[in-house]
């Protein structure tokens, strides 16, 4: 079992200069989502089928009365406990042995399900014609550059951040790093904070953030939707043992129907033919 | 219907179901392998090629993947210990200003008042160029000016480029002094 | 550059000033954060709150175009406050030298001012000597007329409640940067200044420089690892095609045009003129012979000046905006343009695109059809029909579509290899030029007209066919030693007696031997220091570090062990270390000249006192368009600048025009934005013009954010997005409020992205020693498109 | 082994207007169980196939959701009495009603059981209607954010998706049992005739629905079968 990697993010050392979404865009052939202007100088609002990780601007006032610009790559955060994997009802969702998740594009069949219980949202649907016309959906997120991983290179992106804002390893050593980080920087951000939710099992792309997650648009404490949790791990499973257990019954009944009912020959006291 | 086949993947694929049945049946129900197969590393094959960055003037080192004669992929050279293996968003882009398709594959040519490109050849254009080169150098061409030696002409400029080799550079000044071109700029100045 | 990009991990303080290099030289920080991690700060001075401004440690606003009243209170704090390196200030700069009496400054003005012809005449400027011709000194800088005196005096008018109503800079914001940076002054500490267009495309921009020279001398930081003055070029090899002289007022390495001047009358007139007796540049006359030798070949000899005649000579400015003037006036009948495109990235482009068609044919070659190349079509806005110009546009081939070499900001020439053939039928420039010379060659073969002799002159021997060998054209650039046909192994060898060529002397060295082209070096073991000297080639011969000799003592220790660079090995009798040595390898400190750490310069000590056209101290004058008077005298206009009238170059009043506006780059895109904004993965990015303003402006004027916004100045208007930000903040000038906006000039017409050009609306002036436009600093005003 | 056939005395149990509604309901249903299955267990992914491809399964279940909620509005406008009289008596209890539950398992199971006099719709069939009324409004109700999540909050879509399947395991254990007891079960299968031609056997009404049965005696229009002479009219 290869060890389980991580993807750590210190935003306090990203310039912005959004490299990561370009070799996303360039490793895995992804065509160009052009949008309206957003009034900053981030190009999507959110990550999409076509563009895996973006690369949000937040201009914020900080608590030293200072301007702080923040910028941090927004990518799939790759659970330990993924709310898509267990929604989907496919199982075309898995865990890779690095601790990735990954979507399986033939298994897939669009539904759409992890779309909407993705805590992060950072999980889409792209459309597809085939050949004859015909439409189709596939989700779609970052890989982390799993067939990457495979041949033993890191991610694209972490390859391409020039100031060591990403790095990619061993999950505790990621940690360990991280809250190194953060005493580091105790006295400029006095919010810092490492982010690698509970919620969600911890996740393997770790932030070291500057500023309380909210101020990044990101969730403060996001979790597995319990409706999931009750739908996935119980509902669905009940719901299976009880069409089992009711046609069980029907099932026992029509036997013992069968045994019982030969000698009784119907219950008419005034002997009426049954019908057959 | 004689005899119910209750394998019911048996019954799909003896009734010739359409293709994407078999597809379902063949269905390799092993992910992990089923998502490797359908992706051969980018890479694997391709022909590597250090070259340096042709946007700023930081000069990052950057690997060219060709394959199949197109540009698959471009990444910071490791080498490099100007940027080793790291890039910006220009840099990381670079494999694009080969796969545009907005590139300038043609010599095009305009003619006065016209209000479209017609296609020439490269060597009507160099007969062309070189003719009205000669032509205005030789109608404006001054040897001597208040009794100084000037072979110069002021009806022809050069503009460009900060982006040429340094060969490209040599070559363009040389030819350009070499013709009397007085009006010799580029980028630099502005 | 005078140090390089990963020499920046060692600085103790970088003071990015006129620059923004986290978003157009990105890969700067990587060495930044480096530095960062062991302490290092970063200072961002900028009138916006840029992605540089958000990894620095300290940042401050300044007003565009007051660059030099923010350097002159930063001069003055550094001397009150005795932050300067005193032994270095005292024997590595010409502190200690003594101006003759009728040196004078009054109200803005030095003496030897001609008001008609807007010139200095400079002998009023002029050191007291000895009887040796060698400047008079006193090394206690006590004496009221050492430059030393005369620049504390200079300056003690930049007190810092002048300077921030100036520059509208906030007084702590203003104060912690004087006081991070000069902390730098200390010995083993060093401080580096990045700067690029912000501070050169003003009418002050060669003073602005000066002012950095002058604080980096002062704190000692030049010559020093993590140090120097370090100017952060935009382009892969503007370098490269500035050390080989594409400007009309330089041959290749630096050595200035002869013009058609008595002084340059002959050969031996301009070597006579243009020769200083002492420093490196005493040998002018072997690098001028030698590129004439390599130029003309066997046709140069002693008996004709070794060509020197053929050589063009003009006596006007042909600068850029006079070029465009020109072509606007109908004198140019024909131009090349190699890979520019001036509709989009030239000042008052809309001038500039109307002067092209007064042409009568126009060369483009580009890897995309341009603005320029487009500039007769519908789209640009003109009318196809009536302009008769004819365009030939040819296709050049990519970066990696070729061999070649390209000098970095930090002089390092790296080899690049052919990664694939051209794309379709595009073509390398190389092919394209050298084609063109030989189809010109024919042409005038058998003509003996004066203006066939000259070219005919010029020798092109670069192989037969179409393809020119690359190989053959680095190899002239080298340069050989003719007697041997070997080529040379250094500049050291030139000789003016035409028994040597070099096609630029600075370079010569890079192709020592045959078959040893140093560009294409590749062993990235670190030689110490982070120099890296087996990587690729750095001219001056290798150096990675200019001035390193400043930074060893009198004695030629280092002045620090942290930031040493080289030093004297007394047994082997020469300078050793991490470098190759700035200096004469083996002349002892001890020597006469042994402690003149500025070679190429006649006293071989940096210029804190250094004449320009302007004045030998930078004065604060204010931009052409100004919100305020000047401060600081009543020049308010830099008194040197070559001033264009009539509608070529309109001028905006601050009456009609209030706002302050600049002009910058985006990460994702570059100059012109032809090569970015025909890739889809960058246009995506960056997809729309906008300008960039401030919460208050647009609360004044009911603009909201993502609004159409419509900025408009006396020469044009254009239409963009309105980015609404808290990164632009109103200035207080004079106690007035003023408004300043910014926006990227990238944009055009054609490609995935498109938008209005923000060079409409700069202005056609230039700097009074470059004549490089003023994009930066104009006035303007904003108002809602609807 | 049926005895020789008599042609027995049919009645009408249900109207047009039920019948067709109950058509609707139970195609519906069954095409959206059918069409729903290969998402509900991977072992039914073979099923994408023969529906055509998942869009196509997704469409159909699209198409179908709509039929099923036609039903309720067919009964009430084409026989506003019928559903007056199913609401009335899905909110009536009494005692015998908790005695049918016994007696019915007995019987379910084959053993020796009695009749329980009960109105036209018997306990069963009360549970049995307030089951799928309770699981269509849960299935409509989390069904309708599902199609269309832009309209909602994404907490309120996460939840359809448990609601839906709440829903569906109900109402599908419930069809289970619906559908045995309508095709297999000896003693119930008449009522599957009466569903779909809306005609019962009367002595089976008599038996299973007495106090119907009765009333509609008093009312004329169900031949008295206790009385000898008249057991050869035809029911109305």
């Amino acid at each position: 079992m290869a060890a389980e990697y991580v993807k750590y993010v210190d935003v306090t050392k990203c310039d912005g200069c959004r490299a990561c979404m370009v070799a996303c865009k360039n490793w895995n052939d992804l065509p160009a989502e052009p949008q309206d202007f957003l009034g900053t100088m981030q190009s999507h609002a959110n990550v999409s089928a076509d563009t895996w990780n973006v690369l949000t601007f937040v201009e914020h006032e900080n608590s030293k009365g200072g301007l702080d610009y923040l910028f941090r790559h927004s990518s799939c955060y790759h659970c330990s406990d993924a709310a898509c994997e267990k929604v989907c009802p496919e199982n075309a969702i898995s865990y890779t042995e690095f601790g990735t998740v990954v979507i399986d594009q033939d298994t897939c069949v669009g539904c759409g399900y992890c779309v909407q219980n993705c805590p992060f949202d950072v999980i889409s649907l792209k459309e597809y014609k085939d050949k004859n016309g015909k439409e189709y959906r596939k989700a779609h997120k970052c890989t982390m550059c799993t067939d990457r991983l495979e041949e033993g290179l890191q991610p694209a992106c972490v390859t391409t951040c020039h100031t060591g804002a990403m790095e990619f390893g061993g999950k505790d050593a990621m940690i360990e790093k991280a809250e190194e980080r953060v005493k580091e920087i105790k006295d400029r951000y006095p919010n810092a904070m490492v982010y690698n939710p509970e919620g969600v099992g911890g996740t393997h792309t770790i932030y070291v953030l500057a500023e309380r997650p909210s101020v990044y648009g990101m969730p403060e404490n996001p979790k597995v939707p319990t409706s999931a949790v009750l739908w996935k791990d119980y509902a669905q499973p009940i719901g299976k043992m009880m069409i089992g257990a009711t046609t069980m019954a029907v099932v026992g009944a029509f036997i013992s129907n069968k045994l019982f009912n030969k000698e009784g020959n119907g219950t008419h006291e005034d002997g009426g033919e049954s019908d057959e | 219907m004689v005899e119910i086949n209750l394998n019911r993947r048996q019954f799909l694929k003896l009734s010739g179901a359409t293709a994407a049945t078999l597809a379902v049946v063949e269905l390799g129900f092993n992910e992990k392998e089923a998502y490797a197969k359908s992706k051969e590393l980018k890479i694997a094959r391709a022909t590597v090629t250090p070259t340096i960055c042709c946007f700023c003037g930081v000069g990052c080192g950057i690997l060219v993947h060709t394959k199949d004669n197109t540009v698959v992929y471009t990444e910071g050279d490791p080498d490099s210990p100007v940027n080793e293996g790291t890039l910006c968003s220009k840099g990381t882009t670079i494999r694009q200003v080969y796969t545009s398709e907005k590139r300038l594959t043609k010599p095009l040519y305009r003619a006065p008042g016209s209000d479209k490109w017609e296609e020439k050849d490269w060597e009507w254009m160099y007969k062309t160029i070189a003719q009205r080169t000669k032509e205005t150098r030789d109608k404006t061409f001054v040897e001597k000016e208040n009794g100084f030696t000037v072979n110069k002409t002021e009806a022809i400029a050069s503009l460009g480029g900060a982006a040429l080799d340094n060969e490209e550079t040599y070559l363009l000044a040389k030819m350009m002094r070499g013709l009397g071109v007085v009006y010799l700029e580029h980028q630099a100045r502005i | 550059m005078t140090n390089h990009w990963s020499d920046l991990q060692n600085t103790d303080c970088a003071l990015i000033m006129g620059g923004n290099p986290a978003e157009n030289h990105p890969i700067s920080f990587r060495w930044l954060t480096k530095a960062q991690e062991k302490g290092g700060k970063i200072v961002s001075v900028d009138p916006r709150f840029t992605r540089t401004s958000s990894k620095a440690d300290v940042y401050a606003q300044l007003r565009s175009g007051t660059d030099i009243a923010f350097m002159g209170g930063m001069i003055k704090y550094a001397i009150d406050n005795e932050l300067y390196h005193k032994d270095y200030v005292v024997n590595y700069t010409n502190a200690p030298f003594i101006l003759k009496e009728d040196y004078k400054f009054n109200d803005g003005l030095f003496s030897g001012y001609d008001e008609a012809t807007r010139k200095y005449d400079r002998t009023t400027w002029a050191f007291e000597t000895n009887e040796d011709g060698t400047p008079k000194q006193d090394k206690t800088l006590k004496h009221p007329r050492s430059v030393f005196q005369l620049m504390k005096q200079h300056y003690n008018r930049y007190d810092v409640d002048t300077v921030i109503s100036v520059t509208g800079t906030p007084k702590n914001d203003y104060l912690k940067v004087c006081e991070t940076f000069c902390a730098t002054g200390q010995v083993g500490k060093s401080g580096t200044i990045m700067y690029a267009m912000g501070t050169t495309q003003h009418t002050v921009g060669s003073q602005n420089v000066r002012a950095f020279g002058m604080i980096q001398l002062l704190l000692g930081n030049i010559g020093l690892p993590g140090g120097g003055i370090n100017a952060m070029r935009g382009e892969s090899n503007v370098q490269g095609s500035t050390d080989f002289a594409l400007l009309h007022h330089l041959l290749p390495g630096y050595v200035g045009t002869p013009t058609a001047k008595p002084q340059h009358a002959t050969l031996a007139d301009y070597n006579a003129n243009e020769t200083p007796a002492a420093g490196y540049w005493s040998n002018k006359p072997k690098f001028l012979v030698s590129m004439l030798k390599a130029w003309y070949g066997d046709n140069a000899t002693k008996a004709n000046d070794f060509a020197y005649d053929y050589l063009p000579k003009g006596n006007k400015n042909y600068s850029h905006i006079n070029l465009f003037k020109a072509m606007y006036e109908g004198k140019i009948e024909g131009t090349f343009l190699f890979g520019t495109n001036p509709v989009v990235g030239g000042p008052n482009a809309g001038k500039e695109k109307e002067a092209l068609s007064n042409l009568k044919w126009l060369v483009a070659v580009d890897l995309w059809e341009t603005e320029s190349a487009a500039f007769w079509q519908k789209e640009a806005g003109g009318n196809p029909a009536e302009i008769n110009t004819e365009v030939f546009l040819l296709p050049a081939a990519s970066s990696y579509e070729k061999d070649g070499s390209v000098s970095n900001s930090s002089r390092w020439m790296q080899y690049r290899w052919k990664a694939i053939e051209p794309k379709g039928d595009s073509l390398a420039d190389l092919e394209i030029i050298h084609v063109l010379v030989q189809k010109l060659k024919e042409l005038y073969k058998n003509e003996n007209t004066a203006a066939a002799r000259p070219f005919n002159a010029l020798s092109w021997n670069f192989g037969e066919g179409h393809h020119p060998d690359i190989d053959l054209v680095c190899k002239e650039i080298n340069g050989y030693d003719l007697k041997t046909g070997k080529l040379l192994p250094t500049f050291g060898a030139l000789m003016d007696d035409g028994t040597t060529s070099s096609g630029n002397w600075i370079y010569t060295g890079f192709y020592p031997e045959e078959g040893k082209n140093r560009a294409k070096n590749r062993d990235n073991v670190d030689t110490g220091g982070g120099n890296y000297l087996n990587w690729a080639f750095a001219w001056p011969a290798n150096r990675r570090i200019l001035y390193n000799r400043a930074s060893a003592d009198l004695n030629g220790k280092p002045w620090s062990k942290e930031k040493a660079v080289i030093w004297w090995d007394a047994a082997q009798a020469k300078w050793v270390g991490n470098d190759v040595p700035d200096f004469v390898p083996i002349k002892a400190p001890s020597d006469p000249g042994g402690n003149n750490p500025f070679i190429m310069l006649k006293d071989g000590v940096g210029g804190l006192f250094a004449p320009l056209n302007e004045g030998p101290f930078p004065e604060h004058y204010e931009p052409f368009e100004s919100p305020a008077s000047n401060v600081f005298s009543s020049q308010e206009l830099n008194p040197a600048v070559e001033i264009h009238e009539g509608d070529f170059n309109l001028k905006g009043d601050a009456s009609k025009y209030p706002i302050v506006a600049t002009t910058y780059r985006v990460t994702e895109h570059w100059q012109s934005g032809s090569m970015t904004r025909n890739q889809e993965w960058l246009s995506e990015l960056v997809g729309h013009m906008f300008i960039e303003l401030s919460e208050e402006l647009a609360k004044e004027k009911g603009i909201k954010n993502k609004d159409k916004v419509i900025v408009s100045t006396a020469r044009g208007e254009i239409t963009a997005y309105a980015m609404v930000t808290k990164r632009f903040k109103p200035f207080i000038i004079k106690g007035e409020k003023v408004h300043h906006i910014g926006m990227p000039w990238h944009f055009g017409y054609k490609g995935y992205a498109t938008g209005d050009t923000a060079n409409h609306l700069t202005p056609h002036i230039g700097d009074a020693n470059t004549t490089i436009p003023e994009y930066k600093a104009f006035l303007c005003n904003v108002r809602r498109a609807d | 082994m049926s005895k020789q056939q008599k042609p027995e005395l049919q009645v009408r149990r249900f109207s047009k207007g039920f019948v067709w509604a109950h058509a609707i309901n139970a195609i519906s249903f069954l095409a959206l169980y059918i069409t729903a299955l290969p998402m509900y267990t991977e072992w039914f992914d073979w099923l994408y196939v023969v529906l055509g491809g998942p869009e196509m399964a997704r469409l159909l279940h699209r198409i179908f959701a709509v039929t099923f909620i036609l039903p309720t509005f067919i009964w009430l406008i084409f026989d506003p009495k019928g559903f007056k009289l199913w609401l009335k008596e899905l909110i009536t209890w009494k005692k015998r009603d908790i005695q049918f539950f016994a007696e019915f398992t007995k019987e379910l199971f084959g053993f020796k059981s009695k009749h329980v006099k009960q109105t036209f719709f018997n306990a069963g069939e009360k549970i049995n209607s307030i089951l799928q009324i309770l699981t269509a409004i849960i299935i409509l109700g989390s069904g309708f954010p599902m199609w269309f999540p832009d309209l909602f909050p994404s907490a309120v879509v996460q939840w359809a998706y448990l609601f839906h399947n709440i829903g569906f395991g109900l109402a599908a254990a419930v069809v289970v049992g619906h559908i045995y007891l309508s095709v297999i079960h000896k003693n119930s299968r008449p009522g599957f005739t009466g569903v779909v031609t809306g005609k019962v056997p009367a002595r089976w009404a008599k038996e299973h629905y007495a106090e119907w049965y009765e009333e509609e005696v008093k009312k004329g229009n169900f031949p008295d079968l206790d009385d000898p002479k008249q057991n050869k009219k035809k029911g109305a």
